[in-house]
């Protein structure tokens, strides 16, 4: 239950980040701690009482392992984040190149 | 003020939100993989794949396509990065930081290096057998990479060499999706036999797309971090 | 070979199409093939239309054009030829104008293309049998006319995009009507429709009809939408105008005769509901038509400006046509079809006239011009029957039409439409004559002496045009017994005609017969002018501006306005100014305005921060959580 | 007939992807040409796939794991269609790109280019709701990377573009894949089938909290209000081309995930048509409201792209045939149309250097072919008939009178939008058109290879607009499909 807890306070922090900070590196940041709490959340959906890691040697029953299904989608979801990360943070050195600033309330030429 | 509140009780609403959809809809520890897909996983994986590690199963055969999407995301990834920092590079020869790094960074470094190489190869080859996979062990090499960074100022790697070794491993990954393709009609069909559970050598093809991904993974993050650390300040 | 395989409607239109598109091609090399090829190809349309006469025809037309299946119909009959032989006639009569008059003035190649895309347009309009065919064309005769407007440069600018904007919107009023009516019936075509009315919802009926109607009223300019029409014709290019004016504004009147007898039939309309035994509908259609005559006719007193005064007019004659087309008797519906062939008749001619004389004298101030008639007396002739029969003067067809529809109000004892409709009577005579002193009459402007009349190319479309009305005067039945097989094929009792001698028009209630009149009124006539004759030796020629200068140079009060048509009518333009001042425009533009600034503020929601946007994405995502029913 | 399989649309440009780089090391050129083959093999491949799948679905499983247990390729009428559009888009973009390109690194944009289409081609085609948020992502990530390619005077903009669309972008996939989990927790299942036919068993809540987080996550893509507040930055930002692929290719993809996996996974909950019609109603509004006053001509289209996918959700929100129909047409049109506007608007910038809309005055005379392509672009957005949006807006009409008095007000409202949109393209037509230059000079047109694109696209607009019956037949089985639910079609495999 408390992973279910962490995963939702990951989240919310993230967003928390996403909605009040002005540094666009807190809010990739943000982006990145919401990006661990879904993960959190995926792995702990598929946790089972009293399981263990899916893997099938030196005597691990099948009936004992949780489910590998969630686990493998962090393992996708994980790189993603990664992914979008580090283009993020390379966008963001550009936009500081040009406006020579972080706060997202400068960042803004283009409205309307 | 206003702003901040609004944000705070939207904050509240989506918490609680979620956290009491889990907590209540989906009681944790439950075991619910009686009524998914996730049976067949469990009970039929070692059999099917030939993986012991279930999660390498799912990742690599039964949702191979997946993970191929995955290391195009990653390959989108180092590519944008490369274009979005195009021509933003410090010119040749000038370093990177004034200082350089002290020695017992150094000196680590260069006795790290190839170990941690070694490990990252480690962690991916026995990725159908062992916690790890491709993208750890990938994620490992480039680590050995940024040592390299963070340690000589004026050490940069050798684009063209990285490119093709990356283009090489990718496009094997493709193929080998394509020669199942070909061989019996299903893109990405384990083609090779699975051999027994256990050793090194089964589990047809996840050995060699994980192989494939961890050197491409290696080769992409070891780009983005070269993208990133050349930028000029 | 049969050549009369060929006067089929389809052919036609097919003609003026690729007629527009030769011209254009053909134009852009050569002047006079532009000339002689949009004279070809509407002369030859005319003449196939003119041969349509009496067929019945019903055909489909490429049904790849249209969605899921539905077929598109041609045909005519009786009330679409009437309108199509106005239409074409007018078209053909007004591109020979525009030979001189639109000489090297701007984008001419494009006025041809699109006076014969036009003129193809109106004609599929009135073919069209089924209602995307009809949406279609009425789509296509918007945008070319919107086009045709533009033409006239930057000056024309805003009285165009009005014009596009009304225009679309009476015309989406009118496809979600027929969708509705479509969606409701499963068929496009008329007759298939008509056929299924009976024993509709009346709430549906009136939904459908209302919407459809919506369209038409804006087309002819009816009144909670006019405010297009004075402007759009005033501005439109010299060419277009007499086309626009005399043509395309009685579609609208067409639009609504085919909607309400055609395919509701007059049974189901007066199921409707029925006001003295006239369908409610009919009636507010009327009522409207009579408003909108007697305020444009208000308005029409108090314009300088020649082609917005003939504009004001236009929108009121056509107020006249609603009427009667509203109050749907027999007589009513025959002063309605014959009001519309001579508004078309004169309206084309005083335009016509109008743009010869803009052109001699570069202005379109009243109160700069004066004393034409001497020098062009064959623009001034023609204008003044033009005129005789605008106010319905006796001789004059325009007297039979007023006539009718005047004794069809009377008749169902209209307390309200018919006063106003006499009341915008003598305003049309005030404004009318207005016109007549003001640029004929009087003495000749300085800069005006050496003014003669237009070339032949003006003047033949002209003078054929008066001469039809003087002809239609005298023989009414002519018109009439093409009308009244237009009233039977829409289910009204057709008006009498006497079959031998095209003078008598008349039903139970009373006859008139033109030959008659016109024998006792020419006798009449004679006698003035005698009188006049013997009088006339004594008058004086003064100048015009003499009553009020004293002496002083006129050259220096030239601002002042002391022409004596300058504000002609200023008694009684007081006595409306303060309800005048109430314009519709301003609505309008007040509404357009206000959207305008409501736009401004609702683009502020992009206010370029990121963050801001986070706080849609999460404040939505909270409301829908909210929606999905979940609270604890 | 040949038959390729619909994963090759994927496996090929993934593959010719990982290969461009090292090809381009030894010669220089290469990547333009390989991308180009790349598309023209996804073209010939997407249209044999349409031909295949109007008889019977196609469906491709990988790695031969049946479902729900593998994942799987489901290539209806729709899906197939879509794919078309996505190849046939992109393959017409890729002649347009050359001069736009010229600043950044090609290489990398045309593996990114490629890439992009696949991801896209990928959405549509997958029948795995995991598998279409790693499409959705590399599609997205393709897209952030190709925004932020702009170098020169639209760099700056480009940034700010790229920084705001990354944010608000990643935000929704993490909501999305928040639905996704919440789903697989309720059923325990990934399949777009199997969740169908799980779903009407399984936990209320559960789903509809889903349904919430997975209509935030692709409303976003869908440009749906208020979720929209990256598309107009985006738009005017990205070079031209990009412009392009944005408005025909990935907003297109990421509606159709957001609509499949409404109809197909919720089965047309009626909720969520709810929600969608009156956040459709809206986007229409604020999309055209806001482009009423633009004097930026992208932002212009841009704020009218908006419009557009709010009738596109309106019309699929009616949830019948007609409107389906209607709404299927309206999106190839628009697919179509407003690559064509921003393909000659593009040509249009590039050559005067601005985006103002006012330094359009005269543009008939000093580039007229551009114009014309212009004009029809316009007049087919506009609704005028005999261009493609005529058919859809009166299929949109007639479907939305099927609702009943409701769908009387959707038709009315639906119209008055298009009313303002008439009004704004007119200005600007007119403009182009009616006024003078206040610069008499004549500009360059494009090259023929450029306007090649243009030309096939404005004779696209018309053939839409004269022949539907030949795109019906098409559409119509697509939206009997959607309506019918991806559950029943995919039954025996």
């Amino acid at each position: 239950m408390i992973y279910y807890m962490a995963a939702a306070f990951l989240i919310a922090i993230g967003i928390y980040a996403l909605m009040l900070k002005k540094n666009m590196i807190k809010m990739v940041i943000g982006l990145s701690l919401m990006d661990s709490g879904v993960n959190l959340l995926l792995i702990s959906l598929g946790y089972i009482n009293g399981g263990t890691a899916p893997i099938l040697l030196n005597g691990v029953k099948p009936q004992e392992v949780v489910d590998p299904l969630p686990q493998a989608l962090v393992l996708t979801n994980v790189v993603i984040g990664v992914s979008v990360t580090a283009l993020a943070l390379s966008v963001i050195i550009r936009v500081y190149k040009h406006y020579k600033t972080l706060n997202s309330d400068k960042v803004r030429d283009m409205k309307w | 003020m206003i702003k901040k509140s609004i944000a705070l009780i939207l904050i509240a609403i989506l918490f609680v939100a979620i956290f009491f959809t889990l907590a209540n809809d989906l009681p944790f520890g439950d075991n619910r993989t009686t009524t998914g897909v996730s049976d067949k996983y469990i009970y039929h994986g070692v059999n099917d794949t030939g993986a012991s590690n279930l999660v390498t199963a799912i990742v690599v055969n039964y949702r191979g396509f997946d993970t191929l999407g995955e290391v195009t995301v990653l390959f989108v990834a180092a590519t944008g990065v490369g274009a979005v920092l195009y021509n933003m590079g410090r010119p040749a020869g000038k370093k990177r930081k004034k200082t350089e790094a002290s020695l017992i960074v150094r000196t680590g470094s260069r006795i790290l290096f190839p170990m941690m190489l070694l490990f990252g190869a480690y962690i991916f080859v026995h990725g159908h057998l062992t916690p790890g996979g491709g993208f750890q062990g990938g994620a490992v090499i480039a680590t050995a990479f940024l040592f390299k960074y963070v340690s000589d100022t004026r050490y940069h790697i050798d684009h063209n060499k990285f490119t093709a070794t990356e283009s090489v491993v990718g496009m094997t990954f493709a193929l080998v999706g394509i020669m199942g393709l070909l061989l019996t009609g299903y893109f990405l069909f384990n083609f090779l036999p699975n051999g027994s559970p256990g050793e090194l050598l089964s589990a047809g093809i996840i050995p060699i797309i994980y192989v494939a991904i961890g050197i491409k993974v290696g080769a992409e993050l070891t780009g983005i971090l070269d993208n990133m650390m050349e930028v000029e300040q | 070979m049969d050549y009369t395989a060929f006067i089929r409607p389809e052919y036609v239109l097919m003609l003026l199409f690729a007629g527009a598109l030769i011209t254009y091609f053909a134009g852009k090399y050569s002047s006079m093939a532009r000339y002689s090829l949009s004279l070809l190809f509407s002369g030859l349309a005319l003449l196939m239309v003119a041969l349509l006469y009496g067929k019945n025809t019903l055909s489909v037309w490429t049904p790849s054009i249209t969605p899921n299946g539905i077929s598109m119909y041609v045909g005519t009959n009786p009330l679409t030829w009437f309108f199509a032989i106005i239409l074409a006639s007018l078209s053909f009569l007004t591109i020979m104008y525009s030979i001189p008059i639109m000489k090297g003035k701007r984008m001419e190649n494009w006025f041809y293309t699109l006076t014969l895309l036009l003129m193809g347009s109106m004609l599929g309009v009135v073919f069209s049998s089924d209602l995307l065919s009809f949406f279609i064309f009425w789509e296509m005769m918007t945008l070319s006319s919107y086009l045709l407007v533009t033409l006239a440069g930057k000056r024309s600018d805003k009285a165009a995009l009005n014009y596009m904007i009304l225009s679309t919107m009476g015309a989406y009023s009118m496809l979600t009507g027929i969708t509705m009516l479509y969606v409701h019936f499963g068929t496009t075509e008329f007759s298939l429709l008509s056929a299924q009315i009976p024993g509709t919802p009346v709430n549906f009926l009136w939904l459908s009809l209302g919407l459809v109607a919506v369209g038409f009223l804006v087309k002819s300019a009816a009144l909670p939408f006019y405010v297009w029409a004075a402007p759009a014709y005033s501005e439109a290019p010299d060419g277009f105008t007499p086309l626009f004016s005399g043509a395309l504004s009685k579609l609208g009147a067409y639009g609504l005769f085919l909607f309400m007898y055609v395919i509701v039939g007059m049974s189901a309309l007066i199921g409707m509901g029925s006001f003295r035994g006239v369908s409610s509908f009919g009636y507010a259609i009327a009522l409207l038509g009579s408003i909108t005559a007697f305020i444009a006719t208000l308005y029409a007193i108090r314009e300088d400006d020649i082609k917005r005064l003939l504009a004001y007019s236009s929108v009121s004659q056509v107020g006249y046509i609603l009427m009667g087309l509203g109050i749907g008797t027999s007589l009513s519906v025959a002063g309605s079809l014959y009001h519309a062939l001579n508004h078309a008749l004169f309206k084309t001619v005083l335009f016509m006239g109008a743009g010869a004389i803009i052109q001699l004298t570069g202005t379109r101030k009243m109160s700069e011009m004066g004393g034409l008639a001497t020098r062009m007396p064959i623009t001034f002739l023609t204008m003044l029957i033009s005129i005789f029969s605008l106010a319905a003067i006796p001789m004059t067809s325009g007297f039979g039409s007023k006539w009718l529809i005047y004794e069809a109000a009377i008749n169902k004892g209209f307390v309200f439409i018919a006063p106003l409709a006499f009341v915008a009577s003598v305003g049309s005579f005030l404004y009318s004559f207005r016109l007549l002193q003001a640029v004929f009459l009087g003495q000749l402007p300085d800069g005006l002496k050496d003014a003669k009349d237009p070339s032949l190319l003006v003047t033949i479309p002209m003078i054929a045009l008066t001469s039809i009305t003087v002809l239609f005067a005298i023989v009414p039945g002519v018109p009439l017994g093409a009308i009244a097989s237009a009233e039977s094929y829409m289910g009204i009792q057709p008006i009498q005609v006497d079959s031998l001698f095209y003078f008598r028009i008349g039903n139970s209630f009373g006859a008139y017969n033109a030959l008659v009149v016109m024998t006792i009124l020419l006798f009449a006539m004679l006698v003035a002018m005698i009188m006049f004759a013997f009088a006339g030796s004594k008058s004086k020629k003064v100048d015009q501006h003499d009553t009020y200068l004293s002496g002083e140079i006129y050259e220096h009060h030239s601002d002042l306005g002391l022409h004596y048509a300058a504000n002609f009518y200023r008694p009684i333009e007081r006595m409306f100014e303060p309800y005048l001042r109430l314009r519709l425009e301003r609505t309008y533009d007040a509404f357009g305005r206000g959207y305008e600034l409501l736009s401004e503020g609702i683009r502020r929601v992009y206010s370029g921060d990121v963050q801001t946007y986070v706080y849609y994405v999460i404040g939505f995502l909270g409301m829908l959580i909210i929606l999905a029913g979940w609270w604890w | 007939m040949v038959n390729i399989d619909p994963t090759l649309m994927i496996g090929i440009p993934l593959f010719m992807g990982f290969l461009i780089p090292s090809v381009a090391i030894v010669w220089k050129n290469s990547p333009r040409y390989l991308a180009g083959f790349t598309i023209l093999f996804n073209l010939i491949a997407s249209t044999l796939l349409l031909i295949r799948s109007l008889n019977a679905p196609v469906i491709s499983v990988l790695g031969g794991w049946q479902p729900p247990y593998g994942i799987v390729f489901v290539a209806g009428p729709l899906g197939s269609m879509l794919a078309l559009l996505i190849s046939s888009m992109t393959m017409l973009t890729w002649f347009y790109l050359p001069p736009h390109i010229k600043e950044g690194n090609e290489t990398k944009f045309y593996m990114l280019f490629i890439l992009l289409m696949a991801g896209a081609t990928g959405m549509v085609l997958t029948g795995d709701l995991f598998n279409l948020f790693v499409f959705t992502e590399i599609t997205s990530i393709a897209s952030f990377s190709l925004l932020a390619y702009s170098r020169g005077k639209d760099e700056k903009e480009a940034v700010e573009a790229t920084i705001k669309y990354m944010i608000i972008g990643s935000l929704s996939s993490a909501f999305f894949l928040i639905g996704i989990a919440l789903l697989y927790g309720a059923t325990g299942t990934l399949n777009m089938a199997d969740l169908a036919s799980k779903i009407p068993s399984a936990n209320h809540n559960l789903v509809m909290m889903a349904l919430a987080m997975i209509i935030t996550g692709l409303g976003i893509e869908a440009e749906m209000f208020p979720l929209n507040g990256w598309t107009p930055d985006a738009y005017t930002g990205a070079t031209h081309p990009v412009s392009v692929m944005f408005a025909s290719v990935v907003v297109k993809a990421g509606f159709f995930a957001l609509i499949r996996v409404v109809f197909l996974i919720f089965g047309a909950a009626t909720e969520a048509l709810q929600i969608l019609m009156i956040f459709g109603l809206l986007t229409l509004f604020v999309g055209e409201s806001s482009a009423l006053r633009q004097t930026d001509l992208k932002r212009m289209l841009a704020y009218s792209s908006i419009g557009q996918m709010g009738l596109l959700l309106v019309a699929f929100s009616l949830n019948n045939q007609t409107a389906l129909v209607g709404g299927l047409y309206a999106m190839l049109n628009h697919a179509i149309a407003k690559g064509l506007l921003f393909m000659a608007a593009g040509s249009f910038i590039f050559a005067l250097g601005t985006r103002d809309i006012s330094a359009l005055n005269g543009m008939g005379k000093r580039m007229p072919v551009t114009s014309a392509l212009f004009t029809i672009g316009a007049f087919s957005i506009m609704g005028l008939p005999f261009f493609g949006g005529f058919i859809s807006k009166i299929v949109i009409i007639a479907g939305s009178m099927q609702a009943g008095t409701e769908g009387m007000l959707v038709a009315i409202l639906i119209l008055s939008a298009s009313l303002i949109e008439l009004v704004y393209f007119l200005r600007v037509v007119h403009r182009i058109w009616m006024r003078e230059p206040e610069d008499d000079s004549r500009l360059k047109e494009a090259p023929f290879t450029q306007m090649f694109p243009m030309i096939v696209l404005a004779a696209f607009v018309f053939l839409m607009g004269i022949y539907p019956q030949a795109f019906f037949k098409v559409l119509i089985p697509a939206a009997q499909e959607l309506l019918r639910g991806l559950g029943t079609m995919i039954g025996g495999a």
